[in-house]
């Protein structure tokens, strides 16, 4: 049997205390002190023993970070001296988008290498704005490619990322008549990007770069920081070029598979050159999904040209750039896989989404919603701790000290969060009864939206909807 | 309709098996306290108890107390304290307390209703969740003042029949139109499974084994134990299906449908094992799809199999809300089901990957009126009975779904909600559930016994059965039965204008921290 | 130089002293005293009367030693700390003074458990050496413990007791160091029966030079049988009787052994006399005063 | 339980300045209860002795632990390596914890960190009585459940004396008359006959009059 | 013994007693720690701050009727009081630690606070323990 695509993930313990959710409020002047019933013996989690080791060192206040909200503590208190609150800190990292929650999943993801698992039901709201408002299919029972755990082995997270042929020709000998390009695939349709703000150092970055390699992914960065000490890692890089000063780089350009030139308007001369400095190389597009740009028509231009891959991006919460009412990336997506539909060049090229995906669940969206693959950026430095808390913005300390990362740890941690990833894009292929991730592009009949199903069932119910669904 | 009397069960003062309740409000008595007495004399809500042979008393008992509302009252402890040494709070534990599904006050109530079988007193809003739509979107119509019907609760039939097809087996019926979801031997503590197969019987309703075998202590309640019937086949014996009346195939499960089951090792104890007909402490995995069932007619082979083993047995099918779940439904009908289970995406579950209860089916609210039509559409409505759980949190979300089409439903989460779960959602972390309640943990799953399960289920159900016998008598209905498909008396705020809409009470929609 | 008692002006004037021992009666009996009295007067320097010896209760030593002033036999009040808080110690102190007592010996005292009255509870507010210091501070600075200044106070000259044979012996010269410190004018060790024990203890003592800080007295106790000497060894706490002393005693008839007694006494009077820093004896004949003017003749003291 | 509180800091920097290293060892038993010798009150102690070196620019290496309960071998155990690498103990434990220690340890410098107070209880948040005197004959039976011994500053056995007041005791007019509490629970059991007879004088024998005491139970000797 | 020129503060507050602004530590270096409530700054932590070598310590606490917790602004005052005893005792001037009832909303006051700290720091001196060895 060949060897089937795996990710090892190995356990990789944070290096800091992530940020809890929850801290307790004890008013020790009311414990009855060495009660024997003490809550703090008998927790579950053994959190208050751990509590008692920093207590004595203590750097900062004593925060629970691994309570698990099981109330034992304040409910079975002899003399009731415990309430709990929301860490303040745990609200304030991240943003809106970027949620403590994602974070908080995040970091146990590569932590752990083990996808979330909970129990109770869904505790979040009915239906949220992006990718929120919309569900995954599955079928109840006769689809027989689906087995449960067993048999997930058999699914294929592939994508390509040179140009795809229209069709083949043969000769009468049956040999070829076109000449096929090579194909440059990635066993997952994930791709490493890197992030536009935060530490980056080299450690950081090589930790993303030996992730990206060691799972057989690449990474798009900047060719101003691909030092020459990073060449070793020359297949896994896609340098990040502009049309004006990529022949700086055209040593570079030389040693890799793959380029990914910024859109400018006549980008096709620049295309032009660059294959001559690398025949083989396999091009990528960067276009910014900017709202004063027919993004979707562009796109349909590019796929014409000789090019490979289009990779759009959206700003850091999936959004548009440059819009008072930005669009959300999973309705931009779908313009543009459905314009290149119409082009007949949609099978032709592959395009890259990034911007917003902070979860695995959000590839598999994303690809419904027609992309090929995604880019992550965030999820990267997150995998490594990082809080998003914006102070190395102002210059200041970063609170989980990335810059000395060892980038045998760092990617470690990148690694176990693509593992629990993948693992979780298999969960949702192998529900809907595919086995294979490129089955699911464009394939909506594998989704269920909110303004649908609110049409479907409650208009005939309820008559006409008077709020408008905001979802985007 | 000839006029029953309807035997309820007793209900009975079931407190907390906890030490410190949590309420909505904080009362703290500081040391200025000169234990006079006064406020336990004149709190009618025993917030204050001093027994008469106590010098100082004892520490509020907070859960009892209803707030500032009081102050318009003439037993105000905080203004009648001659030392000024009571204080009154919100609670702020409240903020880190449940989530959007089951908001902090939700869970209050349903613990106030199992505690005492009433409605809270305590302005709690246990009918309505946080999360924006679906059941907390929808409101019954203001109704018809001419309508109501001046009957005792007594006189309101609850009960449904889940046999409908008229093909000679039982016409089971329950007094209340719901019934017990599947809580397996092993992901739940013994006492609670058999508490829940206790209070079944005294509220004349079912409960359900899960996949996870027929343990003897459910013997004495055979009448009300439904057996399931899942891919691992766990447990499944030809007499567990010989005596149940009611045999469930579980197709899917709402929370992770398209998963299969998963039991982690740690809970797999002797006991647990041994009932599963497996080794200690190894993983238990059910796949997902039945490995004899491709098709309809591999289905129908299934059915037909159990009801040869046991004459009198109805037939339920479990499957979750895909988009095609209407013909699913159809398909199983005709397969011989009396009952179709329709389990929507945001129930509960012991465990499964967070991705899975979030992205994959559809929520309980559209599957329902989906089911309903087309079985409507497909002239069978009448002999089937579809119940619908998965998110199904309280009595007005029953009374919702039924309106919605539904003949009744399927209860979990509230179950264990009832036996003071937080949902915290670590039922299978550790050594399990810190509660006691989903954990086979040899010290954590004594923390509870039966008869406390059982009063306090039935404490909730009979709570619950006051507010839909309001709903009925409101809309001038005797039955719950002549509630069902009744979306007419339905409205969900989003569908109305403006004006109409400042009628009902307003959606609860703030942000919490996740 | 001011002299507080007849034994202190015989001690300044080097006199190798001798006092005596006068238990009080179990009772109110004042002729008991009296004759104690007569067998003393005339033997001894000054007479110890005992306070509450052994826990056993008996007439108050303050009453007892009224007695001997008024018969003009010098006594030593005994005064020890187990039943008197320091306001009833200053108190009697006082007291006693205007009774006409002149010496006082500061004692801890026998804890009451091997006492008459077990079930007592006993005070032990403040201990010797703090007694010494109060009677030290009253003489010299004029004022009680409170540091109230008294129109008449006492003048009393200080005495204490020593014990050179207690363990550890190596603390036994810091403790008479210390007591010297707080102001004892005259020591009066345990009875002497170990010799070699106690001419070390004293060889230490001058080696600190503290016998020429404090007059010492060597107590002894005419034994008055062997009964007697097996008894002080094992019973009496803090008492050192050597094997071979007992051995002697034993090897002696019945009749004659309170005469042996009498004759080891004296050997050790004898021993004392040359005995650089010792200044007198002390004679405890328990309840048997005779034997005091026999052993003061005998050993040529009178 | 014993209650004991801490030593004025400057006695206790007097005590622990001959040494470089030390180990504040708390107890977390009794003299945590009432909040002088637990977990946090030696981490305060801790602070407040590096602050005080560091400002009189000495330096000193202070360790904290804190162990169940410094009365018993067992527990003491716990702490000897930390005894060990430490040139004292200063224990945050009742004066029976610092013997204890003292006892065990044959070498190793100990001093107190607490004064012991008594055998109380804490009668409201924060204020804690004494209840008991250990008198080693207990006669509460009389008294209605409240001591004479302990709580009269007179140990009358036989009624109060002329100088309460009002209930109040003539020593403290904060404190309540023994006597007037046992004569007012006694009237409410309707047990005043227990005080018309005569209590003879106590035996304190079994109290520490009576020398250090030795509880001896012969059925848990082997 | 060296001293520093910039005052070193520390400052603990909750969530609902001050809100961070850049603006707000002219003249002073700060940091700022934020507690799930102001009233589980124990003892330690105030001691802690100084080990630190904070010139000064502040509590920010909700006014004592606003506290969500009902007593927790009394109880961090007389904690404070507590800990600024220890303080005089060890000769570290129990003023360097102060403790004050603010709202978030109140920046202005809670500026002065700060001034008027950096102010008083002035005639107390910078903290004793500061700049040792050890």
């Amino acid at each position: 049997m060949p060897q089937k695509y795996t990710i090892l993930t190995k356990a990789a313990l944070p290096r800091f205390y992530p940020v809890g959710k929850y801290a307790t409020i004890e008013f020790r002047e009311n414990c009855a002190g060495s009660c024997k019933e003490c809550v703090k013996k008998k927790c579950v989690y053994d959190i208050f023993k751990d509590n008692y080791l920093h207590m004595s060192k203590m750097e900062e206040p004593e925060y629970l970070y691994t309570c698990n909200s099981c109330f034992r503590c304040i409910q079975e208190c002899t003399k009731g001296i415990f309430s709990r609150v929301v860490n303040p800190e745990y609200r304030e990292i991240g943003d809106e988008y970027w949620t403590p929650d994602v974070l908080n999943r995040t970091w146990y993801q590569a932590h752990t290498g083990s996808i979330p698992v909970s129990g109770s039901g869904y505790r979040g709201p009915f239906v949220g704005k992006g990718f929120d408002s919309m569900w995954t299919d599955m079928s109840e029972i006769v689809r027989p490619t689906r087995d449960g755990i067993h048999g997930r082995e058999y699914i294929n997270t592939c994508i390509e990322l040179s140009r795809r042929p229209e069709r083949l020709a043969f000769k009468k000998d049956g040999s070829l008549a076109i000449v096929v390009k090579p194909i440059l695939e990635v066993p997952l349709p994930i791709l490493f990007q890197q992030p536009d703000f935060g530490v980056q150092s080299r450690e950081v970055l090589v930790s993303m770069l030996k992730a990206a390699n060691t799972i057989g992914t690449k990474m798009f960065m900047n060719a101003a920081d691909v030092y020459e000490d990073l060449i070793p890692f020359g297949p896994t890089i896609i340098p990040l070029i502009k049309k004006d000063t990529f022949k700086n780089y055209s040593e570079l350009i030389d040693r890799v598979d793959m380029v990914e030139i910024e859109y400018e308007p006549d980008i096709e001369k620049a295309i032009i050159s660059l294959k001559a400095i690398n025949k083989n190389i396999i091009i990528s597009v960067g276009l910014e999904l900017r709202a004063d740009l027919d993004y979707a028509g562009i796109c349909v231009d590019l796929s014409k040209m000789d090019i490979d891959t289009i990779h759009v991006y959206a700003n850091t919460n999936g959004r548009e750039f440059e819009s008072d009412n930005p669009r959300f990336i999973k309705d931009m997506l779908r313009d543009i896989h459905l314009a290149l539909i119409d082009a007949a060049t949609r099978q032709q090229i592959n395009i890259i989404a990034s911007g917003g995906i902070s979860m695995a669940e959000h590839v598999n969206k994303i690809i419904i919603c027609g992309a090929d693959g995604v880019a992550i950026d965030l999820p990267l430095i997150i995998a490594m701790e990082c809080r998003l808390c914006g102070r190395c913005k102002k210059g200041l300390t970063c609170p989980v000290d990335l810059e000395s990362i060892d980038p045998l740890y760092g990617s470690n941690r990148i690694i176990n969060l693509m593992g629990a990833w993948r693992n979780q894009i298999l969960e949702m292929l192998g529900a809907m009864g595919l086995r294979e991730v490129r089955r699911l592009r464009g394939e909506v009949g594998r989704s269920m939206w909110f303004e649908d199903l609110e049409r479907e069932s409650f208009a005939p119910i309820f008559g006409e909807r008077k709020v408008s669904i905001d979802v985007g | 309709m000839n006029q029953i009397k309807y035997q309820l069960p007793e209900t009975r003062h079931t407190p907390s098996r906890f030490r410190n309740t949590i309420g909505k409000y904080i009362v703290k008595r500081n040391s200025n306290c000169i234990s006079c007495g006064k406020c336990s004399e004149i709190c009618p809500f025993g917030v204050h108890i001093k027994p008469d042979h106590h010098k100082s008393p004892f520490r509020p008992v907070e859960h009892n107390c209803i707030g500032f509302d009081c102050k318009n009252t003439d037993h105000y402890c905080i203004e009648h304290c001659p030392e000024d040494a009571l204080t009154l709070k919100e609670n702020p534990l409240l903020y880190t307390m449940g989530d959007y599904r089951w908001p902090p006050e939700m869970l209050l109530g349903h613990f106030a209703m199992a505690e005492t079988g009433k409605a809270p007193h305590v302005d709690l809003e246990y009918n309505l969740g946080n999360s924006g739509g679906g059941f907390d979107m929808m409101r019954f119509i203001e109704p018809d003042p001419g309508v109501e019907l001046t009957i005792s609760d007594e006189e309101i039939d609850t009960s449904i029949d889940l046999n409908k097809t008229g093909d000679g087996r039982p016409l089971k019926t329950i007094s209340i139109p719901c019934y017990g979801g599947g809580m397996s031997y092993g992901s739940t503590a013994l006492s609670v499974i058999v508490g829940r197969a206790r209070a079944a019987k005294r509220l004349n309703s079912l409960t359900c084994t899960g996949e996870g075998g027929y343990p003897p202590q459910f013997l004495p309640y055979k009448e009300h134990v439904i057996t399931q019937v899942a891919t691992g086949l766990f447990g499944v014996r030809e007499e567990t299906i010989q005596h149940c009346p009611i045999m469930e195939f579980k197709y899917a499960q709402g929370a992770k449908p398209g998963l299969g089951g998963h039991l982690l090792g740690e809970k797999v104890t002797k006991a647990v094992a041994k009932m599963r007909e497996t080794v200690v402490g190894s993983s238990l995995f059910s796949p997902f799809p039945f490995h004899s069932v491709y098709s309809v007619e591999d289905h129908k082979k299934h059915v037909d199999w159990m009801k040869e083993i046991n004459h009198s047995v109805l037939c339920s099918i479990k499957v979750s809300t895909p988009t095609d779940v209407d013909m699913v439904a159809i398909g199983a009908y005709y397969a011989g089901a009396h009952i179709i289970h329709i389990d929507g995406s945001y129930g509960g579950t012991g465990a499964a990957p967070d991705i899975a209860k979030k992205n994959i089916a559809m929520p309980i609210e559209y599957a329902i009126p989906k089911v309903h039509r087309f079985l409507v559409e497909e002239g069978v409505r009448d002999k089937v009975c579809l119940i619908a759980s998965g998110g199904i949190r309280n009595a007005l979300d029953v009374a919702k779904a039924i309106a919605l089409g539904a003949d009744g439903c399927v209860i979990g989460t509230a179950d264990l909600v009832a036996v003071e779960c937080v949902r915290c959602g670590n039922c299978e972390s550790g050594r399990g559930c810190a509660r006691g309640i989903a954990t086979t943990d040899p010290e954590l799953g004594c923390m509870i016994d039966e008869e406390y399960v059982e009063q306090r289920l039935v404490n909730m159900y009979m709570a619950w059965r006051k507010q839909w016998c309001d709903i009925l008598r409101t809309h001038g209905l005797k039955s719950i039965k002549e509630l069902r498909g009744r979306s007419d008396l339905l409205v969900h705020l989003d569908y109305l204008d403006e004006e109409e809409r400042r009628k009902y009470q307003p959606a609860p929609r703030y942000k919490m921290v996740l | 130089m001011k002299t507080f008692s007849h034994l202190h002006e015989n001690l300044l004037q080097g006199k190798f002293v001798v006092t005596g021992e006068c238990g009080p009666p179990r009772g109110a009996n004042k002729a008991v005293i009296d004759k104690k009295i007569s067998l003393l007067k005339g033997y001894v320097d000054a007479v110890n009367v005992t306070d509450n010896q052994t826990a056993i209760v008996r007439m108050s030593s303050i009453a007892a030693s009224a007695h001997l002033v008024a018969a003009g036999l010098e006594p030593v009040m005994q005064m020890v700390v187990r039943d008197r808080n320091r306001i009833a110690i200053q108190s009697d102190i006082m007291g006693a003074y205007s009774l006409g007592i002149r010496n006082i010996l500061c004692l801890s005292g026998d804890h009451q458990k091997f006492g008459s009255q077990p079930d007592a509870m006993n005070v032990f507010d403040i201990d010797s050496v703090n007694l010494v210091r109060t009677v030290r501070d009253m003489r010299e600075k004029g004022k009680d413990m409170s540091g109230f200044v008294l129109d008449v106070a006492p003048q009393m000259f200080i005495g204490a007791a020593a014990n050179p044979f207690a363990d550890p012996f190596e603390y036994r010269v810091i403790r008479l160091a210390k007591k010297i410190d707080a102001g004892v004018d005259f020591i009066q060790t345990q009875c002497i029966y170990n010799i070699d024990r106690f001419k070390e203890w004293i060889k230490r003592a001058n080696d600190e030079g503290l016998t020429e800080r404090v007059y010492i007295l060597g107590g002894v106790t005419p034994l008055r049988s062997a009964g007697m000497a097996r008894y002080m060894n094992n019973k009496v706490a803090g008492m050192d009787v050597p094997s071979d002393i007992i051995k002697r005693m034993d090897g002696i008839g019945k009749k004659n052994q309170a005469d042996e007694g009498i004759k080891i006494c004296l050997e050790t009077i004898e021993v004392l006399k040359e005995l650089t820093g010792v200044h007198g004896v002390h004679i405890m004949a328990i309840e048997w005063e005779e034997a005091v003017a026999k052993i003061v003749e005998q050993a040529g003291l009178k | 339980m014993i209650t004991a509180s801490q030593k004025p800091i400057n006695e206790i920097i007097e005590l622990v300045e001959p040494y470089k290293k030390v180990l504040i060892l708390g107890c977390g038993t009794c003299v945590k209860t009432c909040f002088s010798g637990g977990e946090d009150e030696v981490a305060v102690l801790a602070s407040a002795l590096r602050l005080s070196f560091k400002k009189m620019v000495r330096s000193i290496e202070i360790e904290e632990l804190t162990i169940e309960r410094q009365c018993e071998n067992e527990f003491i155990q716990e702490a000897s390596s930390g005894i060990a690498r430490n040139d004292a103990v200063l224990s945050l434990a009742c004066g029976a914890g610092v013997q204890a220690l003292a006892k065990q340890f044959l070498k190793e410098v100990v001093l107190p960190g607490l004064n012991t107070t008594f055998i109380g209880i804490q009668e409201s948040p924060g204020i804690f009585t004494e209840e008991c005197s250990g008198c080693g004959n207990c006669s509460l039976a009389i008294f209605g459940g409240i001591c004479p011994v302990t709580r009269c500053a007179k140990k009358l056995l036989n009624g109060p004396c002329g100088g309460s007041q009002k209930g109040f005791c003539e020593i403290d007019p904060d404190t309540h008359c023994a006597w007037h509490l046992i004569i007012e629970r006694l009237t409410t059991l309707g047990q005043m006959d227990n005080l018309k007879t005569y209590i003879p004088p106590k035996n304190w024998n079994t109290s520490l009059s009576g020398g250090p005491r030795k509880l001896i139970r012969e059925d848990h000797i082997i | 013994m060296k001293i520093n020129n910039t005052p070193k503060l520390t400052l603990f507050h909750c969530l609902n007693s001050f809100e961070e602004t850049a603006s707000m530590f002219d003249g002073c270096e700060m940091k700022t720690v934020k507690m799930a409530c102001s009233s589980m700054t124990k003892d330690v932590h105030l001691l802690r701050a100084f080990e630190a070598g904070s010139d000064a310590v502040l509590v920010l606490v909700c006014s004592d009727k606003g506290c969500r917790y009902a007593e927790g602004s009394i109880r961090a005052r007389k904690r404070v009081d507590y800990v600024k005893t220890i303080l005089d005792d060890i000769g570290m001037d129990g003023r360097r630690l102060k403790i004050f009832n603010t709202s978030a909303k109140d920046y202005g006051s809670i500026k002065n606070i700060i001034q008027n700290t950096i102010l008083e720091l002035e005639i107390i001196g910078p903290n004793p323990a500061l700049n040792h060895f050890n």
